[in-house]
C-alpha cells in the first residue's frame, strides 16, 4: 500500500524512522515508522494507550525518542524542545488543553509572539483587536479581555486552536481537538481545516469520532500497542475494518456491533428520584426543573455555554445555588456540598478530567477509590483487600489498560484516565449518577463499552443524567432529552421526538423542526 | 497547577540517576559516614550516635509534621512558635504533674495549629503567610504566657524525659521513633493520609470527590502544632529549662530542608517518612561533623550550603516541575 | 435568523465581565485599599504619625526592602522564591563598602556585579539544573551569609564607606526625598512597565500560571525562570549596596529574615504565591503596610518587644486576610 | 521545690537590691558639655525621652536593662518615655530612632545593635539637636559630636578577665573550648580577642582546642558542648561568651556523665542569677558580670549634661565578678 501511495505523492515533510519510546516498564511505541507528506491529512488512530499522543509528543520535542530518527522535509532533526518543533514549522494542539488560566483569551493567542509597538513594549489594544478578529474569522465571539479559565472547556479548545492555526506553520497537529466541542463548533473546525488544506498545509488529526476521520482526512496511520498495523488511504477502508484494525479483532466481530452501544432505552416508571426544582445562580443558570426516575438516562441538550455543566454541578452539589432545591428519594439535599449530594446518592463525573477529575500523583488503585474510600476502611485504616476487590472488577469491567493499578495516573492515556474517573464514580454505588461528556477521548471499543454500561446501569434502576457534546450519543442514549438554552430549560424533547432533527432545531431556539428536514440540512444552515 | 506534572517530564535516565534519585539522601548519610569513620577522631562509638540521634529528634519530629503540610502542598513557619508556646506553658503547670502539664502544653501549641488551618481552610489565605503571622506573634505570645522569664525545670519525672534510657536508647529517641512509625502509617494506612495526599495533588479534584477538604486541612495544621510541641516539651526537659525566646528558632528552615532533602516535593501530593528522617539524620550529620572538625561559622554555613545542594541535586527530576 | 447563530453565552455576560473587573480590581488594590484605611485610622490615632517627617521616613524604611520585594515579585510570578535575598543584601553592603574606595562606580558596580553572579548560578540552577527554588535558595541564604562572614573575618570588621559621594548616595535626595527612596520609585515603575509590558512579561506570567502549558506552548520557559533569579540578585544586591551607602558600613548581619518581608510583603500585595498573578503596586503597597504597622507599633510607643510581636503579628493576619476576603470575589 | 520550677532573675524588678547599682571605672579621658554637643537644655519632667532598645526583651540582660531604664525615667518624673526595640534588626533599630524623633523626643539613650550602621539615625539626631546616649555597645562614630556620650563595660576587658578567672581556676593548664556569641555581633569579637589575647600573653600551658557558635542560646550552646565533648573527650574547661551557653554547656557535660566544676570547668560572663547561683552550687566556676542597669547612671549623666555640666565622653562601668569565694553572698546582686 506504502509504496502505490509514494509514487505519486508530494515529498515527505515530516517522517519517524523506527521510533521507539519506553516509559518505565510499558513500551509506547515501537519502530514506529511515520509519513506526513505536504497537503496531505492524516488520520492517526488507535485505542486508548495505543501511542498516538506519545508519537506526536517525540514528533514535537515534547519527548525524544529512545531510538530512531525524526526527519524534517528529509533531512534528519531533532527537536529537543517543543519550541524547536514550533519554529520547524510544526503547530500543534495537545490533547489536554494546554493554555494558561489566568491569563486573558488574548494573551494567551498571543503568548510568545505579542505585537509591540515603536518603543518595544506590548501593544494591548493591537493584541485584542487581532485576537477579537482572529477568534471571528472561526465564529467565535468572546470577551478576549476574560481570563482563559472563566469560558466553557469547549471554548478554551476552540481557543488553543485559534493559537495553533495562527502561527505560521507548515504543519499542524491536532490531538483530539474535538473531544469537547459540540456540532457546531466541530463545524467550524471543518472549515478551518478546510482552508489549511488549501493552503497546502499538512495536517495529522486523532480523534477517536470516525465520521470525523471519514469526513476530513485523507490517509491513515493506525497504531496499535505502540506499533503501526496500518498505513494508506482512508477511502480503502470502511469504518468497520478500520475499526477492526485498531481493536485487531475480525471484521466480522466488529460488525456486530452498531453506530453506538446503546440498546433500547426506556423512560423511567415510578415516582422520580431526583426532583431539581427552579435550580438558579446568576448569570448561569435560572430556574431549571429536572425530574429523574430511577432506571432512566436523561439527556441534557444545550449548546456550547448553555449551562448543562452548570445545571449538573448545582445537583452534584459542586456549585452554591442562590435559589432552587434539590430532592432525593423525598428528602431535601443540601445545596453547595459535594459531601451531602454524595450521601444522598448523586455523584458526578466532571468535564475537565485534568483540572478537577484526576488526582495525578497517586496510582490508579487510588484514584478509583477516592470517593469511596471511608466505605472501603474500618475505623479509618485503609484495607487493601477490599479495594483490590474494588478496583480489579472495574479495571476489567472498563478496560483499563495499565501495567499494574499501582501505576500512577498521570502517565496513562487520556481515554484510560477518564475510564479511571467512571470507575470512581461507579465505585459509589450511586442512585444518580451525572455524566458529563463520559466518552469524551474514549476510543471507540471503550466508547461502546461505556455505552452499554450506561445502558446497563440504567437497567439495574440506576438514574442517569446524560451530557455529550455528540448529538448522535445524547439522542440515542437518552429516553427524552432537556434542551437548555442560555441557562435555562427551553424544552423537553419525549417519546418519538427524541430525534437528531428535533434536538437541532431546539438547539438553535426553534420550537417545531420541520419534519422533512435531514439532520445533514440543519448542519447545513448552521 | 499540580496536575500539570504528566504533560512535560524530563527525560528518562539510566540505572544508576534512578538510584541516585531514589537513595540520594541515604548515599549522602553514608558518605558522610564514611569520611567521619576516617577523619573524626572518636565518631564511631556507641555514645557519639546517642548524642546525634538525641539532637535530631525535635528537628526530626516537627520534620514529621511539616512533611504532612508539604503534602498539602503548604506549608509552616509558625512551628519554632508553637515550641515555644508549648515549653513556656510547661512551667506553668508542671506543679500538677509532667503529664498533665505535657498535655496542657500540646494543647496550647494545638491553639495555634487550629489557627494557622482556620485562616488556610477557611478564609483562603495563602500558607506562607498566615503561618508567618502567627511565627511572629506565636512567640510573642510564648514570652507573655512566660512572663518573658526564662524558668529553670527541675521536676525529676519531667526531666527523665530528656535524660532517661531504656537499654541504652534514650526516652525522647523511642518516643520519636513511636511518632515516625504512627505518622508513617498515618500517611500509608489510614483514609486521612490518601485524603492529605488528594489535596496536595489536586485540591480541586479532591473536592469534586466529596472529601472534607477543609476538616483534613485544619486536622494537619492541628498536628504539626501537636507535633511541634512535643518536640518543645523534649527541648525543655533536655535543656531542664523552659527557654521560649530561644527554643526552635530557626527550626522551620531545618525542618522543611529534611522534608525536601527526604524527597517529598514541595509541590505537595506526597509524602515520604522515610525520607524525611533520612533528611534529618543528613542535617544532623552534617552540623556534627563541622562542629567536631571545629570548622568556623563562616566557612561551616558555606559548607553546608554546599552539601545541601549536592544531596538535592543527585535527586533532582523527582520533584522539579511544579 | 443570524442573531439565533451568535454563540450562546450565557445571561448577563456584560455585566459578569464588568462584575469581574471590579472584584479584579479590588483584588489588585486590594493592599493600597488596607493602607489607606490604617493611614486613616493612624492619622486620627496618633497625631504624631500624619507628619511630613514621619511620612518621609517611612518612605526611606521602606525603599530598601521595596526594592528587594519588587525583585521577589518577578520570581513569585514565576512560581518560585528566593530565600537568598537577605543574606545577598548583606553581601551587597559589604562589597558597596569595599568597592567605595573605587567611588561611587565602585560602590555601586561591585555588588551589582557579584550578586547578579550570584543570581546567575541561582538561575541555572534552578532553570537549567533542574533543581527546586526553594533548595536552591535557602542554600543561598546560607551559603552566601557564610561567604559575607568570611569576607568580614566572621563579622569582626565591618568595611565602612568614607567616599563622600558615596554616603550622598544613601543619605543625599532630591525634592526632600532621599536618593535610596527615589531609585526605588524608578525600579518599580520600570518594574511595572516591563511587567506590564515588556518582552517576556507574558512569559513570566505563563511559567507561573502553568508551567507545562508554558513549554509545550514554545515559550522561552528556563531563560524567564533563569531571568527572574538574576533581577532578584540584582536587586537584593542594589537594596543591600543602598543601604551601605545610607548607613556608611556594610554590616555583615544586616538582612537577617529580610526574605520573609519581602515574601509577605509580595503576598500582601495580591501575588499569588503560585504564580501567575500580581503586580507592583501591590507589592509597594504591602512594603508600605508592613512599614506602617511597626510605625504605629512605635507611635504607641511603650510596648514590650513581646507585645510587638504578637501586635506585630495579629496586625498581619488581620491584613491578610482582609485581602483575601476582597480577592475571593473573583474566585470562579 | 515542689512546683518543680525556679525561677531565673528578678526580671530587675523594682526592688534594686544594695551593691547592684552601676558605679563607673573609669572616665578619664575628654569630657563634653551641653555647650560642646550644641543642644537646646530642656528640663526632664517636661521631656519626651526616647529609648531605643536593640534587642527583644526575652533574655534577662535585656530585661534588666529596659526595666532599669524605665523605673529611673518614672522615679525622675519624666514626661513621657518612648521605648522601641528593634528586635536584632539593624535597620529598624534606624527606623525606630527616627520614628521616635519625629514622634518629638527631645533626649535619646540608645543601646546599639551594632558599633556601624546607625548613622542615619545619629544624624537625624544631630540634624535636630538632640543629645543622643548610647549605652551597653559602642559606636563607631565621634562623641560629643555624632553622639553625646557612652556609658558601658568593656567587653575586651570582660574576655580577659574570664581568661584571668580561668587561668587561675585551672592552674594555668587547661584545654578549653570557647563557646561563641552570634556571629557578626562586636560582644562576640571582644570577648573573643580579650580572652585569646590574654590566654596567650599569661599561659602557655591553655590550649584552645575548639571554638564554636553557640549563638549566645542555652540550646544550641548545649548541643555544642554535647558535640565537642564526643569529639574532644580531653577538653577540662569552657569558656562560654554568655552564660546561657554556660549553662547549656553544664547540661551537656552532665549528660555527657562527668561533673560540670570539677571534671570541666565553666566560665562564662554576664552574671544572671542562674549561672551564680550554679557557683554557689559548685558546678560552675567563675562569671565576669555585664552590668545591665543602666538606668540610674544614664539618666543621671543626662541630668548632668542638661545643668551644663561636662559629662565624660566613655564612661566605664565597674563590671564585679562572682567566684566561689564570693558567689553565695553576692548571689543577690544577680540579675
Ligand atoms: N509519562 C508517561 N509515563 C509512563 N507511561 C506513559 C506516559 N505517557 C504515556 N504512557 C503510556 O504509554 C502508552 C501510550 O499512551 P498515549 O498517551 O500515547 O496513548 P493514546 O494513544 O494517546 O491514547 P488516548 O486515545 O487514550 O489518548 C500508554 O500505555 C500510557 O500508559
Ligand atoms: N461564547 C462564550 N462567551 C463567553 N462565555 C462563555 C461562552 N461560552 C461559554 N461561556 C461560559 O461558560 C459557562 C457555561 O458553560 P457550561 O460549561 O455550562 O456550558 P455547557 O453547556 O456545559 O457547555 P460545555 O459542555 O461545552 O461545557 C458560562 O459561565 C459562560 O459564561
Ligand atoms: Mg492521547
Ligand atoms: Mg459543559
Amino acid at each position: 500500500m506504502t509504496d502505490q501511495l509514494s509514487t505519486a505523492a508530494p515529498a515527505p515533510v515530516l517522517e519517524a524512522r523506527g521510533v521507539g519510546k519506553t516509559f518505565t516498564g510499558v513500551a509506547a511505541l515501537q519502530g514506529v515508522d511515520f509519513t506526513l507528506r505536504a497537503g496531505e491529512s492524516l488520520a492517526l488512530m488507535g485505542e486508548n494507550g495505543a501511542g498516538k499522543s506519545t508519537l506526536i509528543k517525540v514528533l514535537t520535542g515534547v519527548y525524544q525518542p529512545d531510538e530512531g530518527q525524526i526527519f524534517l522535509h528529509g533531512e534528519p532533526a531533532s527537536f529537543a524542545k517543543p519550541v524547536d518543533a514550533q519554529h520547524a514549522g510544526i503547530s500543534t494542539i495537545y490533547q489536554e488543553v494546554n493554555l494558561v488560566p489566568l491569563m486573558t483569551v488574548a494573551q494567551n493567542i498571543f503568548l510568545g509572539r505579542e505585537p509591540r509597538n515603536r518603543f518595544g513594549l506590548i501593544d494591548f489594544r493591537k493584541m485584542q483587536e487581532d485576537a477579537r478578529a482572529l477568534l471571528a474569522t472561526y465564529d467565535i465571539h468572546v470577551d478576549v479581555r476574560r481570563p482563559l479559565r472563566s469560558l466553557a472547556l469547549g471554548m478554551q479548545q476552540m481557543v488553543a486552536l485559534a493559537r495553533a492555526v495562527s502561527i505560521d506553520a507548515r504543519v499542524v497537529i491536532m490531538d483530539e481537538p474535538t473531544s469537547s466541542l459540540e456540532a457546531r463548533e466541530v463545524e467550524t473546525l471543518f472549515r478551518v481545516i478546510g482552508m489549511l488544506r488549501s493552503q497546502g498545509i499538512a495536517i495529522v488529526y486523532v480523534s477517536h469520532r470516525m465520521d470525523e476521520i471519514f469526513a476530513i482526512c485523507e490517509t491513515v496511520t493506525v497504531l496499535r500497542d505502540g506499533k503501526v498495523v496500518h498505513n494508506g488511504r482512508l477511502t480503502d477502508l470502511s469504518r468497520v475494518e478500520l475499526v477492526a484494525l485498531m481493536l485487531g479483532r475480525s471484521v466480522e466481530k466488529v460488525k456486530r456491533g452498531g453506530v453506538t452501544a446503546f440498546g433500547e432505552v426506556k423512560e423511567g416508571e415510578g415516582e422520580p428520584v431526583l426532583t431539581a426544582r427552579d435550580l438558579s445562580r446568576k448569570h448561569q443558570i435560572s430556574g431549571i426543573g429536572l425530574d429523574i426516575r430511577p432506571g432512566e438516562v436523561v439527556g441534557l441538550g444545550g449548546l456550547l455555554g448553555s449551562g448543562r455543566s452548570e445545571t449538573l454541578k448545582a445537583m452534584a452539589g459542586v456549585m452554591q445555588l442562590d435559589e432552587g432545591s434539590l430532592t432525593v428519594d423525598g428528602k431535601r439535599v443540601r445545596s453547595g456540598s459535594v459531601a451531602a449530594a454524595i450521601k444522598a446518592g448523586v455523584v458526578m463525573l466532571p468535564e475537565d478530567r485534568k483540572a478537577e477529575g484526576i488526582v495525578p500523583n497517586l496510582s490508579i488503585r487510588d484514584n478509583i477509590v477516592l470517593a469511596a474510600l471511608p466505605r472501603l476502611s474500618r475505623a479509618g485504616f485503609t484495607s487493601r483487600a477490599k479495594q483490590d476487590a474494588i478496583v480489579d472488577v472495574f479495571m476489567k469491567r472498563l478496560r483499563i489498560k495499565a501495567a499494574s493499578p499501582n501505576q500512577v495516573v498521570s502517565e496513562l492515556s487520556g481515554g484510560n484516565q477518564q475510564k479511571v474517573m467512571i470507575a470512581r464514580w461507579l465505585a459509589m454505588n450511586p442512585k444518580v449518577l451525572l455524566l458529563d461528556e463520559p466518552t469524551r477521548g474514549i476510543d471507540v471499543g471503550a466508547k461502546a463499552e461505556v455505552q452499554a454500561l450506561i445502558n446497563e446501569l440504567a437497567d439495574e434502576g440506576l438514574a442517569i443524567v446524560l451530557v455529550s457534546s455528540e448529538l448522535e450519543e445524547v439522542v440515542e442514549g437518552s429516553a427524552r432529552v432537556v434542551v437548555l438554552r442560555d441557562g435555562s430549560v427551553e424544552r423537553e424533547l419525549r417519546g418519538s421526538e427524541v430525534t437528531e432533527q428535533h434536538l437541532m432545531a431546539a438547539l438553535v431556539g426553534e420550537n417545531h423542526a420541520p419534519a422533512d428536514e435531514s439532520p445533514a440540512e440543519i448542519k447545513e444552515r448552521l | 497547577m499540580s496536575a500539570v506534572t504528566s504533560a512535560v517530564r524530563l527525560p528518562q535516565k539510566g540505572a544508576a540517576l534512578v538510584f541516585l534519585q531514589r537513595y540520594g539522601v541515604y548515599l549522602a548519610i553514608a558518605l558522610l559516614l564514611l569520611f567521619n569513620l576516617f577523619f573524626t577522631p572518636n565518631f564511631m562509638t556507641i555514645d557519639n550516635f546517642r548524642v546525634q540521634f538525641i539532637q535530631v529528634v525535635p528537628v526530626l519530629i516537627v520534620a514529621l509534621g511539616m512533611a504532612l503540610v508539604i503534602g498539602t502542598e503548604g506549608i509552616d513557619l509558625s512551628v519554632g512558635a508553637v515550641m515555644a508556646l508549648s515549653a513556656a506553658v510547661i512551667p506553668l503547670y508542671i506543679g500538677y504533674g509532667p503529664l498533665p502539664a505535657a498535655i496542657l502544653a500540646v494543647l496550647a501549641g494545638c491553639l495555634i495549629g487550629l489557627a494557622n488551618g482556620t485562616m488556610i481552610a477557611l478564609i483562603g489565605v495563602q500558607p506562607i503567610v498566615a503561618t508567618l503571622s502567627l511565627m511572629v506573634a506565636g512567640r510573642g505570645i510564648a514570652l507573655l504566657v512566660a512572663d518573658e522569664q526564662l524558668k529553670s525545670v527541675i521536676d525529676p519525672g519531667f526531666l527523665a524525659l530528656g535524660r532517661g534510657t531504656i537499654a541504652g536508647v534514650p526516652y525522647s529517641v523511642l518516643l520519636a521513633l513511636v511518632l515516625v512509625g504512627l505518622v508513617a502509617v498515618l500517611v500509608n494506612r489510614t483514609t486521612f493520609g490518601k485524603q492529605l495526599v488528594s489535596i496536595g495533588g489536586s485540591r480541586r479534584a479532591a473536592e469534586l470527590a466529596g472529601l472534607p477538604v477543609k476538616r483534613v486541612l485544619i486536622t494537619i495544621y492541628i498536628l504539626t502544632a501537636a507535633l511541634a510541641s512535643i518536640a518543645g516539651i523534649i527541648q525543655t526537659a533536655r535543656l531542664s529549662a523552659s527557654v521560649p525566646s530561644t527554643v526552635g528558632n530557626l527550626i522551620e528552615l531545618s525542618a522543611i530542608t529534611a522534608v525536601v532533602i527526604g524527597g517529598t516535593p514541595l509541590s505537595g501530593g506526597q509524602v515520604k517518612v522515610l525520607g524525611t528522617v533520612a533528611g534529618a539524620l543528613l542535617l544532623q550529620l552534617i552540623a556534627a561533623s563541622l562542629i567536631k572538625h571545629n570548622v568556623p561559622d563562616a566557612y561551616s554555613q558555606i559548607t553546608q550550603a554546599v552539601i545541601i545542594l549536592l544531596a538535592v541535586y543527585l535527586q533532582r527530576g523527582k520533584a522539579v516541575l511544579k | 435568523m443570524s442573531l439565533a447563530l451568535e454563540p450562546s453565552v450565557g445571561p448577563a455576560t456584560t455585566k459578569q465581565v464588568t462584575r469581574e473587573r471590579i472584584a479584579g480590581n479590588v483584588q489588585r488594590y486590594g493592599a493600597a485599599i488596607v493602607l489607606g484605611l490604617l493611614l486613616v485610622v493612624g492619622s486620627f490615632a496618633f497625631p504624631t504619625f500624619p507628619t511630613v517627617s514621619n511620612f518621609t521616613n517611612i518612605a526611606t524604611q521602606s525603599s530598601f526592602l521595596l526594592i528587594v520585594a519588587v525583585g521577589m515579585t518577578f520570581v513569585i510570578l514565576t512560581g518560585g522564591i528566593d530565600l537568598s535575598v537577605g543574606s545577598v543584601y548583606a553581601l551587597g553592603g559589604i562589597l558597596a563598602a569595599y568597592g567605595s574606595t573605587w567611588g561611587i562606580a565602585g560602590a555601586v558596580l561591585l555588588p551589582l556585579l557579584v550578586c547578579g553572579t550570584v543570581g546567575i548560578l541561582q538561575g541555572l540552577l534552578i532553570a537549567y539544573g533542574g533543581m527546586a527554588p526553594f533548595i536552591v535558595t535557602l542554600a543561598g541564604l546560607l551559603g552566601i551569609r557564610g561567604l559575607v562572614f568570611a569576607l568580614t573575618n566572621e563579622g569582626a570588621n565591618t568595611p565602612l564607606i568614607k567616599d563622600a559621594s558615596v554616603t550622598a548616595l544613601g543619605q543625599g535626595g532630591l525634592l526632600g526625598l532621599r536618593w535610596p527612596v527615589v531609585i526605588a520609585v524608578v525600579v518599580v515603575v520600570i518594574g511595572s512597565v516591563l511587567l506590564a509590558r515588556g518582552r517576556g512579561s507574558q512569559t513570566v506570567l505563563a511559567v507561573g500560571g502553568s508551567e507545562s502549558a508554558a513549554v509545550l506552548m514554545g515559550l522561552p520557559v528556563a531563560r524567564v525562570k533563569f531571568s527572574v533569579y538574576v533581577v532578584s540578585g540584582l536587586c537584593a544586591g542594589l537594596a543591600g549596596a543602598l543601604n551601605a551607602a545610607y548607613s556608611s558600613s556594610g554590616v555583615p548581619t544586616v538582612g537577617v529574615g529580610l526574605e520573609l518581608s519581602a515574601i509577605a510583603a509580595v503576598v500582601i500585595g495580591g501575588t499569588l504565591l503560585t504564580g501567575g498573578r500580581g503586580n507592583l503596586i501591590g507589592t509597594t503597597a504591602g512594603v508600605l503596610l508592613l512599614t506602617v504597622i511597626q510605625n504605629l507599633i512605635n507611635q504607641v510607643g511603650s510596648l514590650t518587644s513581646s507585645v510587638q510581636a504578637v501586635v506585630s503579628g495579629i496586625f498581619l493576619a488581620v491584613v491578610v486576610i482582609i485581602q483575601t476576603v476582597l480577592s475571593r470575589t473573583q474566585r470562579l | 521545690t515542689n512546683t518543680g520550677t525556679t525561677t531565673g532573675g528578678s526580671g530587675g524588678g523594682s526592688e534594686t537590691p544594695e551593691g547592684t547599682q552601676q558605679s563607673v571605672a573609669s572616665s578619664e579621658g575628654p569630657t563634653c558639655s551641653i555647650e560642646d554637643y550644641g543642644a537646646e537644655k530642656i528640663d526632664l519632667k517636661d521631656a519626651v525621652v526616647g529609648f531605643s532598645q536593640s534587642e527583644k526583651e526575652d533574655n534577662p540582660f535585656r530585661i534588666a536593662e529596659t526595666q532599669s531604664i524605665k523605673d529611673e525615667a518614672e522615679k525622675l518624673g519624666v514626661k513621657k518615655l518612648i521605648t522601641t526595640n528593634a528586635q536584632s534588626t539593624l535597620s529598624k533599630q534606624i527606623s525606630d530612632i527616627q520614628d521616635m524623633i519625629s514622634q518629638g523626643a527631645q533626649a535619646l539613650i540608645v543601646a546599639p545593635l551594632n558599633s556601624d550602621g546607625l548613622e542615619p539615625a545619629l544624624q537625624a539626631a544631630r540634624d535636630k539637636n538632640i543629645p543622643v546616649i548610647t549605652i551597653d555597645r559602642k559606636v563607631n562614630a565621634t562623641p560629643c559630636e555624632d553622639y553625646v556620650t557612652f556609658l558601658g563595660s568593656n567587653f575586651v576587658e570582660q574576655g580577659k578577665r574570664a581568661a584571668d578567672q580561668l587561668i587561675e581556676g585551672t592552674g594555668g593548664e587547661a584545654k578549653v573550648a570557647i563557646l561563641l556569641g552570634s556571629s557578626g555581633n562586636a560582644v562576640t569579637t571582644d570577648r573573643t580577642k580579650g580572652f585569646k589575647d590574654q590566654v596567650a600573653a599569661e599561659a602557655p600551658g591553655i590550649e584552645i582546642v575548639a571554638e564554636q557558635t553557640g549563638d549566645f542560646a542555652r540550646d544550641e550552646g548545649q548541643s555544642v558542648t554535647e558535640q565537642l565533648l564526643q569529639a574532644n573527650p580531653d577538653i577540662t574547661a569552657i569558656y562560654a561568651e554568655n552564660d546561657e551557653m554556660g549553662l547549656g554547656a553544664q547540661a551537656a557535660i552532665v549528660a555527657a556523665g562527668k561533673t560540670p566544676g570539677e571534671d570541666i570547668q565553666i566560665y562564662s560572663i554576664d552574671g544572671t542569677r542562674n549561672a551564680v547561683e550554679q557557683i554557689t552550687a559548685g558546678s560552675y566556676n567563675g562569671v565576669i558580670e555585664s552590668n545591665p542597669r543602666f538606668g540610674p547612671l544614664a539618666f543621671q549623666t543626662l541630668v548632668d549634661f542638661m545643668d551644663g555640666k561636662p559629662v565624660g565622653q566613655d564612661i566605664i562601668i565597674a563590671d564585679s565578678e562572682y567566684d566561689p569565694s564570693n558567689a553565695a553572698e553576692r548571689v543577690s546582686s544577680a540579675y
